[in-house]
């Protein structure tokens, strides 16, 4: 007896549990949902959406990063399927945007081409902007000889010819996407190294930075309260203008025969690859041409949206205004 | 680099090198590629044979001695009339200016080469060589003039046409001579102009910048077929394209495999589709136009799906992953490398494709690091036999490296394959030659050395108001007189 | 009474802003006769600047979107833009206050006068070529004719050798004398009204006494009208005849200086005047006006400043505000005018002002 | 105008332990009998103008002295107000005060010890001395809530996150401001509200010292009084030391207790407030409070004494007095011989004519 | 201003210094044999012999350790000697005298394409902000940012060579020639140009001395072409400055593309080629050339904007 009512109450208690954890949930949702509201209902949001490329933009990115997380469900063929006596044929019900010159489906290309071009994007932006940031960081706010130096050796490699450096790596570790990406990050920080130095030192300037030194809060600390937040912001949208230069560098380099290895659907490849069939075979070159001009065009949308939901000074202006 | 198409004497040649590509000191400032500016003493035939130039006759003397009689009454440009001396000066220049011209020629120091009188020359090989004389049928071992000055870019050959203009890394601007001693050009005026770029130079064609375009894109070859205003001129080359197996690592140290991979490519699917009918099948690695060729000796592995997953199911292989190595310059090469990976992929072999740049593939070849290097290999003179030699022995160019020190190599069958390559190439009768090459082609394709592609043909197009336009099968070598306005 | 050089009425400037409308001006109405100085005080935000710039023409990104600013009978608020260059060039001037930002750092001083004195001289008539002085194409002589003014404009407005600071660029100026080249624009185009918008806020007492003399030497030798904007009731009393006290893009009271000082009626100028020092014994509790100044969103019902007044009732916070006359001209918008103290108290600041 | 002109008491000589002496006997006289908490003692800062490489190796630097031998003291609970033209040094004074700058000569001393830069000092030495800069929305982290922004001190210190809350419910209740501030930005706060943010973080660590650079110059004159009238009410509850830096004087008259003037990098005057303003015993001061606009109506700018040029450059400052190229009563002696301290009542001042200066009863007098 | 360059001549010599030991390390990395690789590209792709390589490495110098090369090399180039090509035998200096002035002329040209298209549709965007003359030129600007070169080109060459048969599809000399090389250069970077100019003439029509000029009575053109365009092209002058990386970029695929000669295509050749004396002299005369830009820029700079002083400051 003992036992089942034992169970009965232990039954009971989880459902108890249970329903306060939907509760909960529900509450959590709601909460979440009303704090979505919010945000979507907040200053910089509204701004943002006042501007409708800033939203096609938005649009535009999201549309890409989704086409690239479910390429194998959207694409209505295996996009290294090769099919020789179906080769170069134009755009049918079969094949919406036509087959290149080895019959694969330039859609499923596309698509998945889609991944290994934002992966290109996202690791170069990712990686320059690490190095270049916590370079640039150490330069302005060491100051002396550190900058000094750092700054002489982003010189030299703004002097270097990057397609050399590009070529050189390449040639080094053989031209893979990865060594493709990792010449480009190479070439890639010494903007951001430029950019977030500038920032640092106006930002050490600034009076909250000297008021936090004078508290006694360390450099590191400083660094990363301070200075990092404050200077992030150009950062970023320097980061989103970027992704689309990386994209076309990619396509520049695939020209030059060091693009990503086939059969791997890179949209810069594509085009080099097509170029012979530019006017036999349209479709097999100004798709791929699309669809990076689509993606260059959303990634700068979004970064000028981006720009003026983050530059302070637009709301500034308004408010001291108000003050 | 002016529209000179509309000059009704002049031809424009649009090449897909460039001729003046920094500055050939040897030659005076261009290449003698293509210009027919200088001439050989043995000249390369329709045939692939090599038939009497600048020299009228020939002959070994000894075991390392060969006695050339040299044409006479051939001015140069001039005005200077040909003799042994100008023979053995250009000889000597070559050996001295380029560094590997000694160890090509066979010929080394001043004795070499001797002017025995006013018309004879003698020659002195460093060891037996029997294709000497093929070996100097080719444009870069040409008779020059020693006041030709590269500073200047003066030319002085003795061919059909000469150098009137060069302007770097644009064009040559060459001028019928009157006093050539064979028939002269029918054109006043043949412009060499340089468009790497072939849609660039299929463009120029079509907007009448230029009379001749070399190599347009293969995917334009069949519209330009269909345009009346340009004709296409085709010629079978000595070139072949194809992959050579690692033979010393694994998986492809197994015959078997190497054998169902040969099954699995379907080389007339390739030549139908991506090289849009430029070129042929191949089923040994040497082109038929080369007499030696075995082409129709041997019995080529049938393109066979099921017979390529049965035998992959019996060789050794379990499912590592094969890299194939392509130089990134080889025309179409990407596109047939991934053919080739699709259909071992169907006989289920798992590979990838490494694409390198040209001197990166040749490290890694001798290097010997990959599975299957893909690649062309053909010949720029009457003597085609290096091009089995190099590939495919074990001192050969490609395989010394892992040979010398590892004692394996790479394309090398070793043994038997090399006694038969140094008999061929020793061979002074084609027939011998033939039967020697024949062998060793047999034995290759036995063990499945190499996955054969397609014989290169050669084709330009050019407008339909010109005649005469015809290549050689060294199309570097074709001859420029018989082209008519 | 004749007519008078700047009259505005019930002028409405407002700002589209993401949120709603900023009413940044809110049915202001006066007048600048000829030769006055008129002084317009008021907490930061209460309007001062773009009652300014409407009257400059200048009010954009706002609108005028109700009222009217007549100069010499002219209706400025529909006039043509030849009429506000004309206006601009010839007639009115505008000093801004932060000398360090208004002058243009790429072009000398004197080029950015002598550019003035061009306007003046034909407000119609500006080529291109001409102004960027492109050269050849350009009156070379005009320009250099020109000079000569500038120099005598610029030891008007008390610049130490001009000859030498000819071609001096703003950013080899000191605040003090980049604000006197900013006067020296002004007046280049020989104005009947100067416009000056807190011209010595952002310099100095020493400099500012410098500037302020001079204003009022050239007010006197040109005879023009100017409207002071500032929010220094001591500047004020220095060199003005007339104070509008302005709040919530509102006029609370206008008088003669004196009026103002010594007897203001509305509650605002007496909590205003309360705050001075001046008023309090050293290291005394200062008065202050409770609560804070509105952000002008959104319709305005009633008196803006009805939530700090001390005499506000229900009526004030919804009522439309009348106008007051409270005799030799001096007025106050106030409903509740009978409640609030009439001060017949001493002059403020005569003692104590140090 | 009749001066005095006291014969040149002190030239040449022993200087310095003239100086010394009379610093020693103004610290006693100038101020109630407590103790001196922060000491100058001939404090000069200069700022290297050109210093590349190139420019080290060569040789050749100009240097700009922003401060120049400045001694001073203030004592425990006192308000020290600064004044001074824009450029005279005096945010160069705080800076060097609050320890952001090391002085090129002299030392400073916190209650009798001297102290080096903000990173020699030892974390409760940095505690003990608060700052309030002039704009409250620059000297916080636009990106950081009025929460994080009080807290950041604490969290400096090693306070734990309850103790941290506990105190900054404190020191809200301090500044007059409510929780509901707490999760807002400084943009989403008036120009009043920030400043009172800062001042909070200032005190948060409950230093005995507060420098305060130009605190209220930003500000409106009803929010200026607000901020006065807190900073005057936590002084007397927290027994806190003020150092006031201001261009504004009438903002310095009512809450100092002494003030300094500066010019051009170099104290000119100081003195107890009322009486620096009754009696200025220096002509640069007289200029000074001449210069303020009378609330007088009866008053115009006509009447008023106006100081006419510019305030020279520090790099390449003049002779003798700094102030002789200005002053109208500079004579010779001005020009070449540097000012001693005069004392003149309670407080002294650097003009070889103080006691003549300062015993004129009329002020404008001089002037006429 | 003497001391400000030579300073500036001091930091640029440093950074060739830095540059030409990363080529030379770079090389020293980088897989392929110069011997092999340029021997065979004589030969017509025949493969060298043994002997032939060792001669040529012997000749070259190319058996020496690479810092003593390095220091050979240095030691030349101070005297003016970049060497000779390995694969010709024709000294550096007289390839990058063939080859540098058409890639100068083809990025100034490409410039002022960039400038001429660049100047009028940023201002015309900043001025007409949010209008449909903004969107129309912003999302112009965008299309010709995200065009790779070469694809443009060849649309270029199809239209106006092929169809309308109006420019020559490729060469080098007269002006037609430049034509489409300049434009196809040109458009990413009046892209780029536009959009700075853009937001830069927003930031400076915001500022008050634009309030001055118009409070003169100034028309809106002068206003906009002289206050205001003045000042935006400051920060619009760095990039151009920074761009010259991305020009030679381009100019390597145009280069290519419409069979020009030029600093890019010899690089590329080079490079492939392992014609190491070649690339080196190029480096560094590429470094050299984005020295002197970056120091004009610099002294533009001056005029453009009078506030900088090149006197003070290291940056
Ligand atoms: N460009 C603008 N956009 C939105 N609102 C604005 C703009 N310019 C001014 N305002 C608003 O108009 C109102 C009045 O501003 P104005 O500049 O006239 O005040 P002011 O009296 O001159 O203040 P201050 O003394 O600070 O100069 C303020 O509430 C301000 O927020
Ligand atoms: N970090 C610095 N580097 C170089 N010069 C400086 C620095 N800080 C201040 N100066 C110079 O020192 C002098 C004094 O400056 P300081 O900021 O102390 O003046 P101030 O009296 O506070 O002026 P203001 O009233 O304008 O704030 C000025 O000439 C200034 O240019
Ligand atoms: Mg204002
Ligand atoms: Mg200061």
């Amino acid at each position: 007896m003992t036992d089942e009512t034992s169970v009965g109450d232990r039954v009971k208690s989880i459902g108890d549990r249970l329903r306060s954890a939907g509760v909960q949930a529900r509450s959590k949702l709601g909460e979440t949902r009303s704090r979505l509201v919010a945000a979507y209902h907040s200053r910089p949001v509204r701004q943002f959406r006042s501007n409708t490329l800033n939203v096609i933009g938005l649009v535009i990115v999201l549309t890409l990063i989704l086409t690239a997380i479910f390429a194998p469900m959207l694409a209505p063929h295996d996009p290294e399927e090769q099919n020789l006596r179906d080769r170069l044929e134009g755009p049918s019900a079969e094949h919406p945007l036509g087959t290149d010159q080895l019959g694969q489906d330039v859609l499923s290309r596309l698509i998945f081409g889609a991944r290994v071009s934002l992966k290109i994007g996202v690791a170069v932006v990712g990686i320059s902007l690490a190095i270049g940031t916590a370079v640039g960081v150490t330069a302005g706010y060491a100051g002396g000889y550190v900058d000094e130096g750092l700054m002489r050796l982003v010189d030299v490699l703004l002097a270097f010819p990057g397609l050399l450096l590009a070529l050189v790596i390449a040639g080094i570790l053989g031209p893979s996407l990865t060594n493709i990406m990792i010449a480009l990050a190479i070439v890639g920080w010494t903007s951001y190294a430029r950019v977030v130095r500038g920032s640092v030192l106006s930002v050490k300037e600034e009076e909250y930075v000297k008021a936090s030194q004078l508290m006694g809060t360390g450099r590191l600390r400083i660094v990363g309260r301070h200075v990092l937040p404050n200077v992030m912001g150009p950062v970023v949208v320097l980061a989103t203008l970027d992704m689309a230069t990386v994209i076309l560098s990619t396509a520049g380099l695939s020209f030059l025969g060091l693009g990503a290895q086939p059969p791997t659907p890179e949209w810069g490849t594509m085009i080099s690859e097509g170029r012979d069939y530019l006017r036999s075979a349209w479709w097999v070159v100004n798709f791929p041409g699309l669809a990076i001009m689509f993606a260059v065009l959303g990634f700068n949308l979004l970064g000028d949206g981006l720009r003026d939901v983050l530059d302070p000074r637009e709301e500034e202006s308004v408010q001291n205004k108000g003050l | 680099a002016e529209n000179t198409s509309g000059n009704s004497s002049g031809v424009t040649i649009a090449l897909n090198t460039d001729p003046t590509a920094e500055v050939w000191n040897s030659h005076g400032g261009i290449t003698p590629y293509w210009t027919n500016v200088m001439e050989p003493l043995v000249w390369v035939n329709q045939e692939m044979d090599t038939e009497p130039w600048l020299a009228t006759d020939w002959e070994q003397t000894g075991e390392t001695t060969w006695e050339f009689d040299i044409r006479e009454g051939v001015s140069f440009h001039n005005g200077d009339e040909l003799t042994a001396d100008h023979v053995v000066y250009s000889f000597e220049t070559l050996l001295e200016e380029l560094a590997y011209a000694p160890g090509w020629l066979r010929l080394e120091g001043p004795e070499s080469i001797v002017a025995v009188d006013e018309y004879t020359v003698e020659f002195t090989t460093t060891e037996p060589f029997s294709v000497f004389p093929g070996n100097i049928a080719h444009n870069m071992v040409c008779i020059q003039h020693p006041d030709r000055n590269p500073d200047e870019s003066r030319v002085i050959g003795t061919g059909p046409y000469q150098v009137d203009e060069v302007v770097a890394q644009q064009e040559v601007v060459t001028s019928a001579f009157d006093d050539y001693w064979n028939d002269s050009g029918k054109v006043d005026e043949l412009v060499f102009e340089v468009i790497e770029d072939p849609n660039t130079r299929s463009l120029s064609l079509e907007n009448d910048e230029i009379d001749i375009g070399m190599s347009p894109p293969r995917s334009q070859i069949e519209s330009l077929e269909n345009n009346d205003d340009v004709e296409v001129a085709r010629q079978e080359t000595a070139g072949s394209c194809y992959g050579g197996f690692n033979l010393y690592d694994a998986p492809t140290d197994d015959p078997v495999l190497r054998q169902a991979l040969n099954h699995a490519v379907d080389q007339q699917l390739i030549v139908d589709t991506i090289l849009e009918n430029v070129g042929s099948a191949a089923r040994v690695p040497i082109s038929p136009t080369i007499y030696w060729s075995a082409h129709d000796q041997v019995d080529p592995y049938e393109y066979d799906e099921d017979t390529a997953s049965s035998l992959v199911e019996e060789s050794d292989y379990d499912g590592e992953t094969l890299t194939i190595v392509v130089p990134n310059d080889l025309v179409n090469g990407r596109d047939i490398a991934q053919v080739l990976l699709d259909s071992f992929t169907s006989a289920g072999v798992e590979a990838e494709i490494q694409m390198a740049e040209r001197a990166q593939y040749s490290e890694l070849v001798r290097d010997g690091d990959g599975h299957l290097f893909v690649d062309t290999s053909g010949s720029n003179s009457g003597a085609a036999d290096y091009v089995i030699y190099d590939s495919f022995h074990s001192d050969g160019d490609v395989n010394q490296r892992r040979y010398r020190n590892e004692e394996t190599g790479v394309q090398n069958l070793g043994g038997e394959v090399d006694t038969l390559i140094e008999d061929g190439l020793q061979a002074t009768e084609s027939a011998v030659k033939e039967e020697k090459y024949v062998q060793a082609q047999e034995r290759m394709k036995e063990q499945a050395v190499t996955v054969p592609v397609y014989y290169d043909e050669f084709v330009a197009a050019y407008q339909s108001g010109l005649e005469g336009v015809s290549f050689s099968p060294i199309p570097e070598f074709t001859s420029w007189t018989s082209l008519e306005k | 009474m004749t007519e008078p050089l700047l009259s505005v009425e019930n002028l409405h400037t407002h700002f589209e802003t993401h949120d709603r409308t900023v009413h940044a001006v809110n049915g202001v109405s006066f007048d600048i006769e000829p030769g006055e100085v008129v002084g317009i005080v008021g907490e930061s935000g209460s309007g001062k600047s773009v009652t300014a710039r409407s009257i400059m023409r200048l009010e954009e990104p706002g609108k005028i979107a109700n009222g009217s600013i007549r100069y010499r009978g002219e209706e400025l608020t529909e006039a043509t833009d030849e009429t506000i260059r004309r206006l601009r060039g010839q007639d009115m001037s505008m000093v801004f206050q932060d000398p360090m930002t208004t002058l243009n750092p790429v072009f000398t001083v004197s080029e950015q006068i002598v550019e003035s004195l061009k306007v003046h001289d034909n407000p119609d008539h500006q080529p291109l070529r001409e102004y960027l002085r492109i050269p050849f194409l350009h009156d070379r002589t005009d320009w250099a004719d020109k000079r000569d003014r500038v120099v005598e404009l610029m030891s008007e407005v008390g610049i130490p050798n001009p000859e030498e600071r000819l071609d001096a660029y703003p950013h080899e100026f000191s605040g003090g004398m980049r604000q006197r080249a900013m006067l020296a624009i002004a007046l280049a185009s020989e104005p009947d009204l100067l416009i000056a918008d807190e011209p010595t806020t952002a310099l100095d007492v020493t400099i500012q006494a410098q500037i302020l003399q001079i204003l009022s030497d050239l007010r006197a030798s040109r005879d023009m009208s100017v409207m002071l904007i500032t929010h220094d009731i001591g500047v004020v009393s220095e060199v003005c005849d007339r104070v509008i006290v302005m709040y919530g893009g509102q006029v609370m009271e206008t008088g003669t200086t004196d009026q103002i000082l010594t007897q203001p009626r509305h509650p605002y100028t007496q909590a205003l005047l309360d705050c001075m020092p001046q008023q309090t014994e050293r290291k005394e509790h200062l008065a202050t006006i409770e609560g804070q100044v509105p952000d002008q969103l959104g319709d305005i019902e009633g008196c803006p400043f009805a939530s700090r007044c001390a005499y506000a009732d229900a009526a004030c916070q919804s009522a439309p505000m009348p106008v007051c006359d409270c005799g030799d001209g001096q007025e106050a918008a106030c409903c509740a005018l009978d409640r609030v103290p009439d001060p017949t108290r001493e002059a403020v600041g005569v003692e104590g002002s140090r | 105008m009749s001066v005095d002109r006291p014969g040149n008491a002190t030239a040449g000589g022993s200087a310095a332990e003239a100086d010394d002496a009379t610093d020693a006997r103004l610290n006693e006289a100038g101020s109630t009998a407590r103790e001196p908490v922060i000491e100058l003692e001939h404090v000069s800062k200069s700022f290297a103008m050109n210093d590349s490489l190139l420019d080290r190796l060569l040789g050749n630097t100009t240097s700009l002295a922003a401060v120049s031998n400045v001694s001073l003291s203030v004592h425990r609970g006192e308000t020290l107000g600064v004044v001074g033209e824009s450029g005279s040094g005096k945010s160069t004074l705080a800076n060097l005060v609050t320890g952001l700058y090391t002085p090129t000569e002299g030392v400073i001393s916190l209650d009798g010890t001297p102290v080096g830069g903000a990173t020699d000092r030892p974390a409760d030495l940095l505690a003990d001395v608060g700052v309030v800069f002039q704009n409250a929305s620059s000297s916080i982290n636009p990106r950081m809530t009025v929460g994080d922004a009080i807290a950041e001190p604490l969290i400096t210190q090693g306070w734990s996150a309850d103790d941290c809350e506990e105190r900054i419910a404190e020191l809200l209740e301090l500044v007059e401001l409510s929780e509901h501030h707490l999760d807002r930005y400084t943009h989403e706060l008036s120009g009043g509200q920030a400043q009172r943010v800062s001042i909070a973080r200032a005190i948060a660590t409950e230093p005995s010292v507060l420098v305060l650079d130009e605190p209220v110059s930003a500000l409106d004159v009803s929010v200026k009084g607000s901020i006065l009238n807190l900073l005057m009410r936590i002084q007397d509850e927290l027994d806190l030391t003020y150092l006031l830096i201001s261009h504004d004087l009438s903002a310095v008259k009512h809450v100092a207790d002494r003030i300094a003037v500066m010019y051009v990098g170099e104290l000119m005057e100081v003195g107890p407030a009322e009486e620096l303003f009754e009696r200025p015993a220096h002509p640069y001061t007289e200029a000074l409070l001449a210069a303020i606009p009378n609330v007088d109506p009866a008053s115009t700018i006509e009447d008023t004494f106006v100081l006419e040029g510019e305030v020279p450059s520090p790099v390449d400052p003049p002779s003798g007095c700094v102030f002789h190229t200005r002053c109208p009563m500079a004579e010779e002696t001005c020009r070449t011989t540097v000012p001693d301290q005069i004392e003149v009542g309670d407080g002294w001042s650097r003009c070889h004519f103080a006691e003549s200066v300062a015993d004129d009863e009329e002020v404008t007098d001089a002037w006429q | 201003m003497w001391k400000y360059i030579v300073r500036r001549i001091i930091s640029g010599l440093a950074v060739l210094l830095g540059v030409s030991v990363l080529t030379f390390s770079l090389t020293f990395f980088t897989p392929g044999d110069p011997a092999r690789t340029i021997l065979r590209k004589q030969m017509g792709g025949r493969s060298p012999s043994q002997a032939a390589i060792e001669r040529f490495r012997e000749t070259n110098g190319l058996n020496d350790p690479i810092p003593v090369q390095y220091v050979n090399w240095v030691t030349d180039v101070m005297q003016g000697d970049l060497g000779v090509s390995y694969h010709s035998e024709t000294a550096v200096t007289t390839l990058i005298q063939q080859n540098l002035m058409p890639t100068v002329e083809l990025a100034v040209a490409g410039l002022a394409v960039a400038l001429v298209v660049a100047i009028p549709t940023g201002v015309i965007s900043a001025v007409h902000k949010g209008g449909r003359l903004d969107y129309g030129s912003q999302v112009l600007a965008l299309l010709g940012l995200s065009m790779p070169n070469f694809w443009l080109g060849y649309l270029l060459m199809l239209v106006f060579a092929v169809q309308l048969g109006v420019l020559p599809t490729h060469g080098f000399g007269t002006f037609g020639h430049l034509v489409l090389p300049a434009v196809t250069l040109g458009t990413g970077m009046a892209a780029v140009i536009t959009r700075l100019l853009r937001s830069s003439m927003l930031e400076v029509l915001d500022e008050e001395y634009i309030q001055t000029a118009r409070s003169k009575g100034l028309k809106e053109r002068i206003v906009v072409y002289k206050h205001t365009l003045r000042n935006a092209l400051i920060p619009v002058i760095t990039i151009v400055g920074l761009q010259f990386g991305y020009l030679l970029n381009g100019a390597v695929i145009i280069e290519m593309v419409f069979q020009r000669p030029g600093l890019g295509s010899l690089l590329i050749d080079a490079i492939f080629a392992r014609n190491y004396p070649v690339v080196q002299g190029l480096v560094l005369i590429v470094a050299v050339v984005f020295v002197v830009t970056n120091l004009l820029v610099d002294i533009t700079y001056r005029y453009v904007d009078p506030r900088i002083s090149l006197g003070g400051g290291s940056e």
